[in-house]
């Protein structure tokens, strides 16, 4: 239970950049790589966050009634995921309007399939 | 056999990976800059959220290259979906009489929403991402409901370039007046927790808010419109 | 003193208000970027006297540098700024004619100016996450850049180029974390401060995931599968900004993380050889190309191993001509690129072979070529022999064994680049033309840049020392981490 | 506490690895959002509410419907 208390948020993390990565790798399809991606931005921000996470913290947010900074949650990876989401949420557009154009052009968005550019 | 020598490679990966997590351990961080901004954020820069006061202000560089990415993947989406198509004529069935009335019926709510989150980012969890987003998303249920007709391309872009240049000259301003640094905040900080408090950060937020709607707004536009 | 700020701020802030101008009117939208590029260049240009006796540190929002974002504009980063300003202005000069062929083009000019701004701050940022930004910037406008003509070719490439770049930056990112998590502090200054060697593997994995990430986009050697494809399906003067100054300021941040960031000693040895590979496989891929663009993209290649092989040499004056050499490849690579696209327009086609005699039908364009390849190739006067020279004087200054024999491979390099250069130069003015071609020159504007290009090249080449100051500065720069490490914190 | 949320990543590991093996490609994004919400609650529990908000409606709900138009407007199946 200690283990697990300590590091069920890295397995979470690292098991979806691995199973992003896997996706990016293993699979042809193009909308399939995309989400691939976008899993790996996941892990990637779930990873970010849990880095500052402090036991028995508070989120970092000042109320009416509770001035003191007490044991607060680091504020700084926060802000490095709220922009990492926005940037991934950019990638992912670019892409899918290339993939929609790639099928206008192809008819297919089997990667194994266009290959009109070789080495 | 491809599948293999992925999972070979990404197992490898993993294995560097966790040999040098154990330097970091979990709910225990080592948080140097992250310490100072939550003691002195307050007194620097008047915002009960400190979140929002790293995103806006202490790491406000960042949110303008953010913003500008944003800006980047609008527009890029724009002139690859445009630069050779023609506007697709197909047929569009016109949306139901439920969708119709539950979109005139919601709309002014989720939009008063999503400006609520915005307008209090630096009070309450919520900013100008997160606002924008549930702005952006209003404007979906109206692409839904109304197949976009009537949208408004010059009003958008009016919002998006507008709300860009006030980012800048905000920060352009606080070159100019106060202590001299590019995104310093120059406004009076005022009361903790009042909602005019915190100086240029509202002010920020808000732009990002608009421009952060308009964009994504944009982008659904854009492809739901013209592929 | 003229806050260096400005040189972000400005490009951006105009980027933001083309759309505004665009409503106003279309005719001056092309005029902007060339403004602001030429507000770019005198800036540096003023700025580099400054810098060179003392570096400026510009906090942003008014926080001590490790609590707040800070640039750092020393030797290194005004010369990366000044030539990406310089670059950035002629190019822009260069498509005023070229690009308004093509339509509306008022989005092409909002994603040049971001591409360009986005290397600039990569250049001049002294953050390690913001760093991150800007390169995401760079990055996501040479996507779409390159996709920009929408043919198969360039959507086909440019999705290639973003899946390999998006996962380099994933690993950036990854990288970013675990530094962060070791460390708790995102300045460069900061990090530099804490470490001394990279020798444990905490700080070994994370190097390694951010020298990846960047490297995609440094192209280094197994990492630019995307790169032929990515700069010769994007228009001429896209390739000439991705050639000539994104792969560099890629290159430029891999070695920053390296040197400044890792102090990574026993690392360099791999980059050398990873240089290398880089080198050989570039000029020989190069070798066997028909195709004129793909041929330009695999000799940058060539020239990026090159460049890494010499800093990576790790003395003070394998850095100064690693420097020298970003320089002359920039100002080659950008005049080729330039005259290419011109010349690819005229016959309509990209394979060598179609460039039959065209020496006579464009003379001017085709002497311009025939110098940006002459220096690339490494031939006197011109700017290239100099670099190349003092790349060669600098490995066998090193003393050692090994580097006097690594030499005989750069000459190797220099000889296959001489003959696969030599045959275009061959084919444009000896073999017999192709009577369809119309006999018209490229229009005024669009030769203006390419001259300044090759009278730089010729100046530079015949005084080499104009310039050696700043890149001994530039050098010294990244060999004394500690005095980077004073100047920022104080 | 502490089942609660290893509960929640083991759903959203079999969600992402689901998303690996669904053919239908609209399955498959409806996972990835699956995987999206459920890293949201767990921003939430991590004591970060802002990037849990940014999370449940970038990363939830926009991408899904970029996703679905994007869907539409290709093929819905993977070859």
């Amino acid at each position: 239970m200690e283990f697990l208390a300590d590091y069920i948020y890295y397995i979470g993390a690292f098991g979806l950049i691995i199973i992003g990565l896997l996706i990016v790798l293993v699979k042809h399809n193009l909308i399939k790589v995309i989400i691939g991606l976008s899993i790996l931005d996941t892990g990637i921000n779930l990873f970010l966050i849990s880095v500052g996470y402090l036991k028995n913290g508070t989120a970092p947010i000042f109320s009416r009634t509770d001035l003191e900074p007490g044991n607060m949650v680091d504020p700084v990876p926060q802000a490095l995921v709220l922009t990492a989401i926005v940037i991934g949420v950019a990638i992912l557009a670019l892409a899918l309007s290339l993939a929609v154009k790639l099928y206008k052009h192809y008819g297919t968005l089997d990667l194994r399939k266009i290959k009109e550019q070789r080495w | 056999m491809r599948v293999i020598l992925s999972i070979l490679v990404l197992i490898v990966i993993c294995l560097g990976i966790v040999s040098s997590l154990h330097r970091i351990p979990f709910g225990n961080p080592e948080t140097k800059i992250g310490k100072y901004c939550i003691n002195k954020g307050r007194e620097e820069t008047g915002a009960a959220n400190i979140v929002t006061s790293v995103v806006v202000n202490y790491r406000g560089f960042d949110t303008l290259g953010e913003v500008t990415i944003l800006f980047l993947a609008a527009i890029g989406l724009g002139s690859i979906l445009t630069s050779m198509s023609k506007w697709s004529q197909r047929k569009t069935e016109p949306a139901s009489l439920i969708l119709k009335t539950g979109c005139r019926f919601l709309l002014p709510l989720i939009l008063l929403f999503g400006a609520y989150i915005f307008i209090h980012g630096h009070l309450s969890p919520g900013g100008g991402f997160q606002g924008g987003a549930i702005i952006a998303s209003a404007f979906l249920l109206i692409y839904l409901t109304f197949h976009g007709k009537g949208m408004n391309e010059t009003g958008s872009k009016v919002t998006e370039s507008s709300s860009g240049l006030i980012f800048i000259l905000l920060g352009l301003i606080g070159l100019a007046v106060g202590n001299h640094y590019f995104l310093s905040n120059f406004l009076p900080k005022g009361q903790l927790n009042d909602l005019f408090s915190a100086g240029i950060i509202p002010l920020i937020y808000i732009a990002i808010g608009l421009k952060v709607g308009s964009e994504l707004a944009k982008v659904i536009y854009n492809l739901m419109e013209k592929s | 003193m003229v806050n260096p700020i400005l040189l972000i701020a400005i490009p951006l802030a105009l980027a933001f208000a083309i759309p505004l101008f665009g409503l106003i009117s279309k005719k001056i939208i092309r005029y902007i970027p060339v403004a602001a590029f030429l507000f770019n260049l005198i800036i540096s240009i003023s700025l580099i006297p400054k810098v060179l006796q003392q570096s400026i540190v510009v906090k942003i929002s008014g926080f001590q540098p490790p609590f707040g974002i800070n640039l750092f504009v020393g030797p290194v980063g005004i010369l990366f700024s000044t030539l990406i300003a310089l670059t950035g202005f002629l190019v822009s000069i260069y498509a005023l004619d070229y690009i308004e062929k093509k339509g509306s083009t008022e989005k092409y000019h909002i994603l040049f100016l971001i591409l360009l701004t986005g290397a600039t701050g990569v250049a001049l940022t002294g953050d390690i996450f913001n760093l991150f930004v800007f390169f995401e910037i760079l990055c996501i406008s040479s996507y779409a850049l390159v996709a920009y003509l929408g043919n198969k070719a360039g959507i086909e490439s440019s999705i290639k180029y973003l899946i390999q770049g998006s996962i380099g930056s994933s690993l950036l990112l990854l990288g970013i974390g675990l530094i962060y998590g070791q460390f708790g502090t995102l300045n460069m200054a900061d990090i530099a401060n804490q470490i001394n060697s990279s020798s444990s593997p905490a700080l070994f994995v994370p190097m390694v995931l951010m020298v990846t990430g960047l490297g995609v986009e440094a192209a280094i050697f197994p990492l630019n599968a995307w790169l032929p494809d990515a700069h010769s399906s994007a228009p001429s003067s896209i390739s000439a900004i991705l050639s000539g100054i994104a792969i560099e300021v890629g290159l430029y941040a891999v070695i920053r993380i390296l040197l400044t960031l890792f102090n990574a000693a026993d690392f360099m040895m791999f980059v050398l050889f990873l240089g290398l590979l880089t080198l050989l496989i570039g000029e020989m891929s190069a070798f066997k190309q028909n195709n004129l663009k793909r041929m330009l993209a695999y000799s940058s290649i060539g020239q990026i191993g090159l460049i890494l092989f010499a800093i990576s040499l790790k003395t003070h004056f394998g850095i100064s001509a690693g420097l020298f050499q970003v320089v002359s490849h920039t100002l080659g690579k950008a005049l080729l690129f330039l005259a290419a696209g011109y010349m690819i327009y005229k016959t309509g086609s990209m394979q060598i072979s179609s460039l039959n005699g065209i020496g006579k039908k464009m003379p001017i364009t085709s002497l311009l070529f025939t110098i940006g390849s002459l220096s690339i190739i490494g031939l006197p006067p011109f700017v290239g022999f100099a670099s190349k020279l003092m790349v060669i004087r600098a490995s066998l200054a090193s003393g050692d064994m090994l580097f006097t024999i690594l030499v005989g491979i750069i000459l190797l390099g220099t000889v296959i680049e001489g003959t696969y250069f030599f045959r275009v130069v061959q084919s444009i003015y000896f073999k017999e033309s192709n009577e369809s071609v119309s006999r018209s020159e490229t229009p005024v504007v669009g030769l203006i840049p390419m001259f300044i290009f090759a009278l730089l090249i010729i100046f530079i080449g015949i005084y080499p020392d104009c310039i050696s100051k700043i890149l001994n500065a530039a050098s010294s720069e990244f060999l004394n981490r500690l005095d980077y490490v004073r100047s920022i914190l104080g | 506490m502490i089942i609660v949320v290893s509960l929640l990543i083991v759903f959203m590991l079999i969600a992402a690895i689901a998303a690996i093996f669904f053919r239908d490609l609209l399955n498959a994004v409806i996972a990835a959002c699956m995987v999206s919400l459920i890293a949201a609650i767990l921003f939430y529990f991590l004591h970060a509410p802002d990037v849990a908000m940014a999370e449940a409606s970038i990363g939830a709900a926009l991408v899904a419907a970029i996703f679905i138009i994007a869907i539409r407007r290709t093929q819905r199946h993977e070859e």
